[in-house]
């Protein structure tokens, strides 16, 4: 039970730094809700709807890849990977509560993003609306892995696309073309592969 | 119990510090000594198991038993005094939390500013909060990297006080005078 | 003394690959002479495929025992890959042009595949530049290396997913239906591609590590 | 030579110049090795004179 629970005070954690702060979560959802207008005056009239469909996946990835970039900045500037290195919870719970924190970003800013996207194009279909959360899973899970191994970094705002963008053609591949299995597996495969791989990025031991 | 055998440390070409021999008892106090920059703190940090060293034989105590304490206070700016030792209470896994808690923060004065954000306070203020983050978990071995340094005249004679306390100590310090009668083993860095 | 037999090996195979491509494989029906650059193409893929394989294995082996070497070797076995990548997608960008008149075809599934490889790897390099060398630079790198790998079916499946929606075309089943001379010449060209990277790899390990040993004599010397 | 038959020989070209060009690189790598290694050797030369 106490993995669950040391999950849950990582989670919390993050999500108090957020209240307080308020820099992620605004920054999110102007810049969705920008982007999308952006895509409107980049698309001629009379556009397909898998074109449609397929900026609001570019937006998204975008979207994520703000709120990753801002995932582990109070760990790396205040030193706080050792205080939670130093702690008997396992390395993968710090990922897992990041991972859950940056989720509840993503879905806070698609909470405003797809009803803008419904207004200013086509409709939206439950599909859609499946593959998102779908991939924001593996959004989630990846991004957060590689944002740990960006913050090492030292030009992470650059690093974190560089590394990240590669991984998230099948999230998108699998989102425009409604692939829902292919999400399960994609987040099956790589939420286990980050699971086990963060205890390397964040410890040396 | 610390014990090491021809220990060393290099990042990248640039060599640390090699061939430390330890030996710290149960109970026994190891005073560092050397210039800044002499390696003090990265032995700290692989004493502590947050860094590996390069080469050698290390046996360390279980993780939850190691407290330490570098430059920064290890605690989250944005977050209260509270917050902090909260969250940090439950990754440990303390069972009465809020009465430790309480005590602490009583004993090294931050009592009344235990809901304000730790990013008002001074440097001595946060330090004593990072001492009152090592001491949470009641650990049995304790690293200190340069503890008086950001200390402030209150928080410096709280800090003589504890190391009377029955634990393992590792301290590193560029003036060893305050510590010197406590010290059992010594390892000087050129 | 496993350098000079490699390279004599390498340049051996090399020799007799050209020969079989050119002048003992039989024209292809319809491709012509072009069908040529199959025999470097394809086999410049698969070594680009083997030379990640060996990254993520000796990533894996870092993780293992932490031993320094193997995390230089992850290193150079991908640099390899990314070079041997290159070579693929000139070679494919130009068997396009012949083949459909474009210097580039998003039909073909494994020239989209290696463009998401390449941007892939590139990043691995990036990584490694941007974090100081030790400990936690060769665990980022071993776990994005294996990361790799295991990307590499995963957007082979997406890219023939998105063949669906983008424009479905009737699959090209790639496969050996080469005749009996083809198919020789083709595992000779693709032992001779190995022999190849086996060499390279050799030379860039042994400079390397004389690098290294020199720093480290040099620090000797000046500490 | 047709047009295909040039760009057949150019795909060719293009993996023999990039295996030159890789090579050529390594050269020059060993060339500053070799530079180092003098220096060193002429530092251990002059420790032992002054040492």
């Amino acid at each position: 039970m106490t993995y669950a629970s040391d999950v849950a005070a990582l989670a919390r954690k993050d999500l108090l730094l957020e209240l307080r702060a308020k820099e992620t979560l605004p920054s999110m959802l102007l810049f969705v809700v920008a982007a999308l207008t952006i895509f409107h005056f980049a698309l001629p009239n009379g556009t397909s709807d898998v074109a449609a469909r397929g900026l609001l996946w570019a937006a998204l990835i975008f979207t994520a890849l703000l709120g990753l970039t801002r995932a582990f900045v109070a760990e790396r500037e205040q030193s706080m990977f050792d205080a939670l290195i130093l702690t008997p919870v396992d390395r993968s719970a710090i990922w897992l509560g990041k991972a859950l924190a940056v989720f509840a970003f993503l879905v806070a800013a698609e909470v405003v993003a797809l009803p803008a996207f419904a207004a200013f194009f086509h409709g939206l279909n439950g599909r859609t609306v499946a593959a998102v959360a779908l991939a924001d899973v593996g959004i989630c899970t990846v991004g957060t892995l590689f944002g740990a191994m960006a913050v090492a970094g030292r030009a992470r705002e650059l690093l974190l696309p560089l590394l990240f963008l590669p991984m998230a053609i099948p999230i998108v591949v699998g989102g425009v073309g409604g692939f829902l299995w292919f999400l399960v597996l994609y987040d099956a495969i790589f939420a286990l592969l980050s699971w086990a791989a963060f205890e390397y990025v964040v410890s040396e031991v | 119990m610390i014990q090491a055998r021809a220990l060393a440390k290099r990042f990248g070409d640039r060599r640390v510090f090699a061939g430390v021999d330890l030996d710290v008892p149960d109970g026994g106090f190891l005073l560092v000594t050397g210039p800044n920059g002499s390696g003090k703190t990265t032995l700290l940090r692989v004493l502590a198991g947050l860094a590996a060293p390069t080469a050698g034989e290390l046996q360390l105590p279980p993780r939850h038993t190691i407290g330490y304490l570098g430059h920064e206070p290890l605690v989250y700016r944005e977050l209260t005094p509270l917050e902090n030792l909260t969250l940090f209470g439950r990754l440990y896994r303390l069972p009465e939390r809020g009465e430790r808690i309480g005590m602490l923060l009583e004993r090294f004065g931050l009592w009344d500013v235990r809901h304000e954000r730790v990013s008002t306070f001074s440097r001595g203020m946060q330090q004593r909060l990072g001492l009152c983050r090592v001491l949470l978990h009641e650990p049995t071995h304790l690293l200190l990297d340069e503890p008086y340094n950001a200390l402030d005249a209150e928080g410096a004679m709280l800090l003589d006080g504890i190391f009377d306390e029955p634990r393992t100590w590792v301290v590193a310090t560029h003036e060893p005078e305050r510590v010197e009668r406590q010290a059992t083993e010594r390892l000087a860095f050129a | 003394m496993k350098l000079p037999v490699l390279a004599a090996a390498c340049t051996g195979l090399f020799g007799l690959a050209v020969a079989l491509a050119f002048f003992y494989a039989p024209a292809d029906a319809d491709q012509g002479l072009s069908q040529r650059i199959f025999y470097f193409h394809v086999p410049l893929a698969l070594t680009s495929y083997a030379c990640f394989g060996w990254g993520a294995w000796k990533a894996l082996k870092y993780l293992r025992t932490r031993d320094e070497r193997a995390d230089l070797e992850s290193y150079v076995a991908v640099h390899q890959g990314v070079i041997f990548g290159a070579l693929t997608l000139l070679t494919g960008s130009i068997w396009a042009r012949i083949s459909w008149g474009v210097w580039w075809s998003w039909g073909e599934d494994e020239l989209v595949l290696f463009l998401v490889l390449f941007l892939f790897y590139c990043a691995y390099f990036m990584l490694r530049y941007s974090v100081d060398p030790g400990p936690a630079r060769a665990n980022m790198s071993a776990v994005y290396a294996l990361f790799g790998v295991v990307l590499i079916p995963v957007s082979f499946l997406a890219i023939r997913l998105s063949k669906q929606f983008i424009h479905p075309r009737v699959f090209k089943l790639s496969g050996p239906q080469m005749t009996g001379a083809q198919f020789l010449t083709f595992c000779v060209c693709l032992a001779a591609m190995l022999t190849l990277f086996a060499t390279l790899y050799a030379i860039e390990l042994a400079g390397k590590r004389l690098d290294r040993s020199l720093r480290e004599l040099k620090e000797l010397l000046t500490a | 030579m047709t047009q295909s038959e040039k760009y057949t020989a150019a795909a060719y070209l293009v993996v023999f110049l990039g295996v030159l060009v890789y090579v050529v690189i390594i050269g020059s790598k060993l060339q500053r090795l070799q530079r180092e290694v003098e220096q060193l050797v002429a530092l251990v030369k002059e420790k032992r004179t002054d040492g």
